[in-house]
């Protein structure tokens, strides 16, 4: 088990890791989401032993493991730069760690080859890391990283260079990967997707303090504080008589009208859990995703569309709801025709989550 | 060496002549002086001399055969670096008989006490008249020199001049801009030179002369090398100053290829008489092989090969001269001469005003 | 009492600061580093510190008391004032002249690739084993008022003086800044031309701070060097123009002064710690790590804009070709008639009775304790360099470092005449009596040679990203496997560059050597004194023919160097 | 206008970017979209004039810029790693170019500390590089290329190394300040919205090659090869009867059945125009995104849940739909109930096109 106790790290005045507690059993992936300089990189650095503790312990498998030397923790860190080693080939580079441990030529050969077929570069490895375009270097950092077969593995935004499909086939193999394995791993990672795809767990880090620590689907549908939800999608936050009339109180436990949830089946309704404890208060703040909010003729919800902008694949819109005000909405088709025009909104409860106020 | 005699079998000393080869002779205890434990082998004698030490091979060998003790050789700069040399390890020496110190520094060595008593038993006759003033007994005269002006008689030839023949003749218009010598302050020629002056016009009067030397022209180099070889006209550079600094014994050398005449000469009326000396150091190791040295040193076969070695006259005077020194490179007969005392004395006040002069 | 106690607080074994200080990887290498650096500061104090030490208590405490009654007087006197500023100036002029022309010699030599670049790079350490005399004698043959360019009427002035400053440091520019330049990214200066600089400004504002380190290293040697001039001062400036070197000489080895030699010692010493101060202060405002890319740093075929670089070049080969061509003319004449008597004579033990040995044996002795004392610069030298290139994160400790940095420099700002007198009244008792050992010519070689390896090395490691240690750390290395990987193979072209500046040093040293060299196996420098003294057109003709042979060692040996090739290093 | 000829640059044996000809006019802003490692930042640096062009040209404004050394082209180039001047202030990096125009410090100093409070980075500009976090290090290299105020900005993935909603911020702030400026740019990007936020026009490069270049709209909705529909998005593709299950030719145009079209509002329907002309073909493919099948109790289509996976805001399901096979569709919640059961989809034909066979 990884257990970090009140951590902190400071640089000068910057306190960039908070007085962090978190815990990790073996075999389970953490996913550290935040906002860029939020202090992701430093506590991995931390646990890796390459940044003084100012305040704290790390413990691994019951060990403190203050004063152990980076070398001996049997961790292998992904630096978010890569940091390949220039001067060596790209195949050196992968089985760096499997030289260190003096495997054969032939295997560490064999070994390399799998990393590079596995990170689509198969045949790099006699160029230089210089050679290499910016994802390729990202995905030779991932595979020296892998070839460590480290106990804790440890990835700084390890697909942040790469496309879209080639990160989400990238994503499921490292999940694999880490589950045969057994692998434990931290990943920091911007990629929501990615955080689910390969993690079982998320915490979500904003200015060095860990605001939140759950399993993904957890954080994802109860964001505990407004900046979380903020950080992870949700764009709209109504109180008392706006909540009320975007989501009825009366309706808010499974009494989804069928226009509001046409496309649900029979999973669990609605805003998660809590709710039930606090239905009476009207201090929550009822959060809102874009999606939760789709222009349908059979909507309930009825506003002016101030804004549209299309993106890949729908139209983001700005709707004034009446009774309600503005809030973010999703349309289907290019937007210019709908600017100015009165849409009907249907709510999702799926994007909707109440945070305590 | 890590041969026969061991550490414990003392070799003797002498204040007296012995016998040279005759190494296990006298059982006499040695003075004062205990050697260090890891003291060197007393099987080998350390001489140290200046820099221009060099003698043949052959005759170090016949040294060491017939003394048995095995010579290592140290050197330490010019005369002055090596007098002071001494003078700063003294009572621990890095060597057991020096070579070397000169007219110039001797004063200084006899008076700091670096050197022990000795005077070798067949010191020629004619040494005596070299025999340091106040340092008889410490110091045993080997060979000397003439510093004199020299002057390239082809090139006044050529131009139908006369060269000039005394240090009075140097402050001719017609010689302006001729003249190059050595520093006094970082060369022994050019000390030895400054000395002339004060010798010949004596103390207070010499400034004056250097004063109005500099204002002909004169130029001041910092070593013999390059006056002699960049700036003199027949040193081999394509120098343009016929008038130069050097030795007595210089002209042999300017005898061109298939000539049989040198084209320069030495001005016999401004030298000065440089001897060099050799004495046993006071804590040397190996006080007797010390002595075996400064005995081989003024030893026929030494002094027969000390000009064609060392560029120096030998003090014994029975020594053949090569034919071309006998011919070409007389000796001042009536050298300028400055009492030792007062040059160990006054030097440094003598090189300041010179330096203030010269160097301005 | 001059007992050897080297346990300067600097080594004191033990975590390198305060609990936590410093990244945990770190604290193990510290120890073995902080042990490591223990060898080199031991030479330090034995060969440097108890020697000059020595010479400053004879000269403060004549009788066992301090007397500093000669401080004032010494002080006081006009020449002083005159000696302290001549050296001042002339050297400041000389290290400024000597970067301007070494800058874009290091470019075309470093980041250019044409044919003869090895063996212009040799060609332009050639001065450095030159005797001083030499090249004295060739630089006022060249500039007397009858030589070639004596109508300049250059001799006997300052000129000659700052041009053979610029000549024999030539190299240390060169070598230090392009040992630099040539491992840097292209790319920072492509960022900087692609926001429209144009190649000046780059050069200015992108280049020359990652470069500054070195240049600054650079320039403190080049400073060191010409403050402590003493050879080529004297032969060029005619006595007029003396500098606290020549001072110093002429009161120990002609007054015995000793008082006074001191003060003008410790003068030098404030002075120099002055200035090494300084100097590692700008070098640490300038530092900063640099992503190194092996092929993009590559050199490039030269481009049109290059041509001033280029030219300069010419200029400044030519320049240093021009007293050697002299000086080869000159070794192949005699008598006025051309001859290759002079050569000949080097193989001939008996050619002149001046010489106890031939010149090939010289050679021979040269080459070997040039081999020595460069295995002892190098070993040292890395040492240093690693120790000193760490940055703890302790402020004592970055101060320790930084003095250790300076404190190999010293031997530079000290007379030479000071640590050899001092060398024999301390060295003088057992265990330490190493006066006759010989032994100490390689050593003493070494310890001149050390400043220019730390110097050559020291901004190329500090140029070093640390997170390429860490990341090889974090993949199971020990310290100092991770610091062979991430330093071994930027390292591995300056530690070539920087042997062969250290076997230049060895081969052309003369002070220490001619101080400390048995008489019968003198090194080729020693030799060719001793001939160069000597009345005789055949002595002075053999000492220059000596010269070219040792120039052409020189070139030779420097340009196999520059051809050895260092890709194996890459693999680890 | 940027006008690329049959550009071809090559390292060794390896051809970068392979004969692009591409035009751009001027104050648009163009996409370059590809996987990683096809040649994008190579492109970018040959604009530049950074590498050599072993054919082809660049013209610029009409001006051949063969032999115009990059410095004299008036481009900025942000580079994809940043390339900070490790020595400089974070404000004298900003101000780099500014400095280079002389402009006076004060004039300097307020446009650094405005470009800095764009990216989020106020009081940041006394800082050095390395003391920053990668995101916060690319902000200050996107500020850098800003200040320089050039003819034509080239932006190497400026965004990827920050999390989505700062990166959603920074692409709204970037196109508005393109547009205000009228600053001709092209930027590389592996995020398809961020191309659709910033971006006029988007071009698709493959091994080196572009395959498709056109407004974004039309490169989303029309790709022109299979290659290009799997980067962008689409992920089964189907012939034959099987399309014709799933879209039925008769349906085609226009005639989409109310359920298939729920969420439709009045938009050109289906796949674009080119189906008119080449309907009676078979020779077709019908590429579907993930979101052209949505769980729909009401839809036409049926099938058995193959496997189903959650993330962030969605489930991806793989359905065996009968007649067809396995294609990949959109659930609504979390999948461990769904796998195994039979579902019906429903067809959004916004997220379908035809390729040419
Ligand atoms: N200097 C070089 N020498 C050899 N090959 C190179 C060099 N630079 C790039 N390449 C190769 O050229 C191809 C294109 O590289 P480029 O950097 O343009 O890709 P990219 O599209 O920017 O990729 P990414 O999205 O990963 O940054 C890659 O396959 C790369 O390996
Ligand atoms: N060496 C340092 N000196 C001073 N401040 C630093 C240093 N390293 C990081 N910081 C600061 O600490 C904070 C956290 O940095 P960190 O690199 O951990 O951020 P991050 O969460 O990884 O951000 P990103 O997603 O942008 O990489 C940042 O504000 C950064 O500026
Ligand atoms: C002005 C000046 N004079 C001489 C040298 C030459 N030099 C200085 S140290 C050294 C190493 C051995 O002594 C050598 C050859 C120089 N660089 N600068
Ligand atoms: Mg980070
Ligand atoms: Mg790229």
């Amino acid at each position: 088990m990884l257990q970090l106790d009140e951590v902190t790290v400071r640089f000068g005045a910057t306190t960039a890791v908070d007085d962090v507690t978190l815990s990790l059993d073996e075999g389970q992936v953490l996913a550290v989401l935040g906002p860029s300089g939020c202090g992701k990189s430093t506590l991995l650095r931390a646990v890796a032993g390459l940044e003084r503790l100012d305040a704290g312990s790390v413990r691994w498998r019951e060990r403190d493991l203050r004063g152990v030397p980076t070398h001996e923790r049997g961790f292998a860190l992904m630096f978010q730069d890569g940091q390949l080693f220039a001067h060596a080939s790209v195949a050196d580079n992968i089985g760096y760690a499997l030289r260190l441990r003096r495997l054969g030529v032939a295997e560490r050969r064999r070994r390399v080859d799998e990393l590079l077929e596995l990170v689509g570069l198969p045949g790099y490895g006699a160029r230089r890391p210089a050679t290499l375009s910016g994802g390729e270097q990202q995905r030779v950092a991932l595979a020296r990283s892998l070839a460590a077969d480290p106990g804790l593995l440890l990835l700084d935004e390890p697909l942040s260079a790469l496309d879209r499909s080639l990160r989400e086939r990238l994503a499921g193999d490292l999940r694999e990967i880490l589950v045969t394995t057994g692998t434990t791993a931290v990943l920091v990672t911007h990629d929501h997707d990615e955080a689910f795809t390969i993690a079982d767990r998320m915490a979500v880090m904003l200015a060095g303090q860990v605001v939140q620590e759950g399993t993904t689907a957890e954080v994802w549908r109860a964001p505990a504080t407004r900046e979380v939800a903020e950080f992870i999608g949700f764009e709209t936050f109504l109180t008392g008589a706006a909540a009320d009339t975007v989501s009825p109180p009366a309706r808010r436990v499974g009494a989804v009208s069928p226009a509001d949830r046409r496309v649900g089946t029979d999973a669990p309704a609605g805003p998660p859990g809590r709710i039930d404890g606090s239905a009476g208060t009207d201090r929550r703040v009822l959060a809102l995703r874009r999606a939760a909010l789709r222009v349908d003729p059979s909507g309930r919800l009825e506003g002016v569309v101030r804004r549209a902008v299309a993106v890949s694949d729908a139209v983001h819109l700005t709707v004034d709801v009446d009774g309600v005000g503005e809030v973010a909405a999703l349309g289907d088709d290019p937007g210019h025709h709908l600017e100015g025009r009165r849409v009907r909104l249907a709510l999702d409860p799926r994007g909707t989550a109440y945070l305590p106020g | 060496g890590q041969d026969e005699p061991t550490p414990t079998q003392e070799p003797p000393a002498t204040t007296s002549a012995d016998d040279s080869g005759d190494d296990d002779g006298a059982t006499s205890d040695r003075p004062a002086v205990v050697p260090p434990p890891e003291a060197s082998d007393p099987g080998s004698v350390t001489l140290v001399t200046h820099d221009s030490f060099a003698l043949p091979e052959e005759l170090v060998a016949a040294f060491e055969e017939e003394s048995g003790y095995q010579l290592d050789l140290q050197t330490a700069g010019d005369a002055g670096e090596l007098t002071n040399q001494l003078v700063l390890t003294k009572g621990s020496p890095v060597a057991d008989v020096v070579f070397g110190i000169d007219t110039t520094f001797a004063s200084r060595a006899v008076r700091e006490g670096v050197l022990a008593a000795y005077t070798p038993a067949d010191l020629p006759a004619s040494a005596e008249e070299h025999l340091l003033l106040g340092g008889e007994t410490v110091l045993t005269p080997v060979d000397y020199g003439d510093v004199c002006v020299n002057v390239d008689d082809v090139w006044f030839a050529n131009r139908g001049l006369v060269p000039p023949v005394t240090l009075e003749d140097l402050l001719k218009p017609e010689y302006e801009d001729l003249f190059v010598t050595p520093g006094a302050t970082t060369s022994s020629p050019g000390m030895a030179f400054l000395l002339a002056t004060v010798g010949y016009f004596g103390p207070g009067e010499w400034q004056g002369w250097w004063q109005d030397l500099m204002a002909n022209g004169a130029e001041v180099t910092s070593g013999w090398t390059d006056a002699y070889t960049v700036d003199f006209t027949a040193g081999g550079g394509d120098g343009d100053r016929p008038i130069v600094l050097s030795y007595a014994s210089s002209p042999p050398f300017t005898i061109p290829e298939g000539g049989f005449q040198p084209t320069t000469r030495a001005l016999l009326d401004t030298c000065f008489r440089q001897v060099e000396y050799a004495g046993v150091l006071e804590g040397a190791v190996n006080p007797e092989g010390a002595q075996a040295v400064v005995d081989w040193l003024v030893s026929p076969e030494v002094q027969a090969v000390i000009p064609d070695n060392m560029f120096m006259y030998p003090v014994d005077d029975e020594v053949v001269l090569p034919e071309l020194w006998a011919q070409w490179a007389p000796l001042a007969e009536d050298p300028i001469v400055v009492h030792p005392g007062q040059i160990e004395a006054e030097r440094e006040t003598w090189l300041r005003e010179w330096a203030d002069i010269a160097t301005g | 009492m001059n007992t050897p106690t080297p346990t300067p607080t600097a080594t004191r074994p033990g975590r390198t600061a305060a609990p936590g200080r410093r990244a945990a990887y770190l604290s193990g290498s510290g120890v073995a580093l902080g042990l490591a650096a223990l060898v080199p500061l031991a030479f330090l104090a034995v060969f440097f510190l108890l020697p000059v030490g020595g010479m400053l208590a004879r000269g403060f405490l004549p009788e066992g008391r301090l007397d500093l009654s000669g401080v004032p007087e010494v002080l006081g006197r006009a020449r002083t004032l005159r000696v302290l500023w001549f050296t001042l100036w002339s050297s400041l002029a000389g290290t400024l002249l000597t970067l301007v022309l070494g800058l874009p010699v290091a470019f075309a030599l470093y980041r250019l690739r044409f044919p003869g670049r090895g063996l212009l790079r040799a060609v332009v350490v050639m001065p450095f084993v030159l005797p001083t005399v030499v090249v004295g004698v060739m630089f006022r043959s060249l500039l007397s008022s009858g030589g070639p360019l004596g109508s300049l009427g250059w001799d006997g002035t300052w000129v000659p003086i700052l041009l053979a400053f610029v000549f024999f440091n030539l190299a240390v520019v060169v070598r230090t800044v392009g040992g630099m330049w040539e491992g840097l990214d292209r790319r920072a200066e492509e960022s900087a031309a692609a926001l429209g600089a144009d190649p000046w400004q780059v050069w200015r504002t992108v280049t020359l701070p990652a470069l500054a380190p070195a240049v600054v290293s650079a320039a403190t040697l080049v400073f060191l060097f010409c403050s402590t001039a003493f050879g080529v001062v004297l032969t060029l400036g005619g006595l007029r123009y003396g500098t606290v070197e020549t001072e110093i000489y002429l009161l120990t080895t002609q007054f015995l002064d000793l008082q006074g030699a001191a003060v003008l010692s410790v003068l030098q010493l404030a002075a120099v710690v002055l200035m090494l101060t300084l100097a590692a202060r700008a070098r640490r405002s300038t530092e900063s790590t640099r992503p190194r890319v092996g092929a993009r740093a590559a050199a490039r075929g030269p481009r049109r804009h290059d041509i001033p670089a280029l030219a300069v070049t010419a200029l400044a080969v030519g320049f240093v070709l021009l007293p050697v061509g002299s000086l080869v003319v000159r070794s192949l004449r005699r008598g006025g008639a051309w001859t290759l008597e002079n050569y000949r004579a080097l193989t001939d033990p008996d050619s002149t009775p001046v010489l106890r040995v031939s010149v090939v044996e010289a050679v021979e002795n040269s080459l070997r304790t040039a081999v020595d004392a460069t295995v002892i610069a190098m070993v040292l030298g890395l040492i240093v360099a690693v120790v000193v290139s760490r940055r703890p994160r302790a402020a004592g400790w970055r101060r320790v470092v930084a003095g250790l940095d300076g404190a190999f420099m010293l031997p530079l700002g000290i007379s030479a005449v000071t640590v050899g007198f001092g060398f024999l009244i301390t060295l003088d008792r057992p265990p330490l009596d190493l006066r006759t050992s010989p032994v100490l010519v390689p050593v003493a070689q070494a310890m001149v040679a050390l400043p220019l390896v730390v110097r050559t090395l020291t901004p190329v490691l500090r140029s070093i990203d640390p997170r390429q240690r860490e990341a090889a750390a974090a993949l199971g290395a020990p310290p100092w496997r991770a610091a062979w990987t991430a330093e071994g193979p930027v390292l591995a072209r300056p530690v070539l560059a920087a042997t062969g500046f250290a076997f230049a040093v060895s081969l052309g040293e003369f002070g220490a050597t001619a101080f400390l060299a048995r008489p019968d196996r003198p090194t080729v420098p020693v030799v060719i004194y001793q001939l160069i003294s000597r009345p005789g057109a055949e002595h002075l003709g053999m000492a220059l023919a000596a010269s070219v042979v040792l120039a052409v060692v020189t070139v030779t040996v420097m340009a196999v160097v520059e051809r050895l090739r260092v890709g194996s290093v890459g693999t680890f």
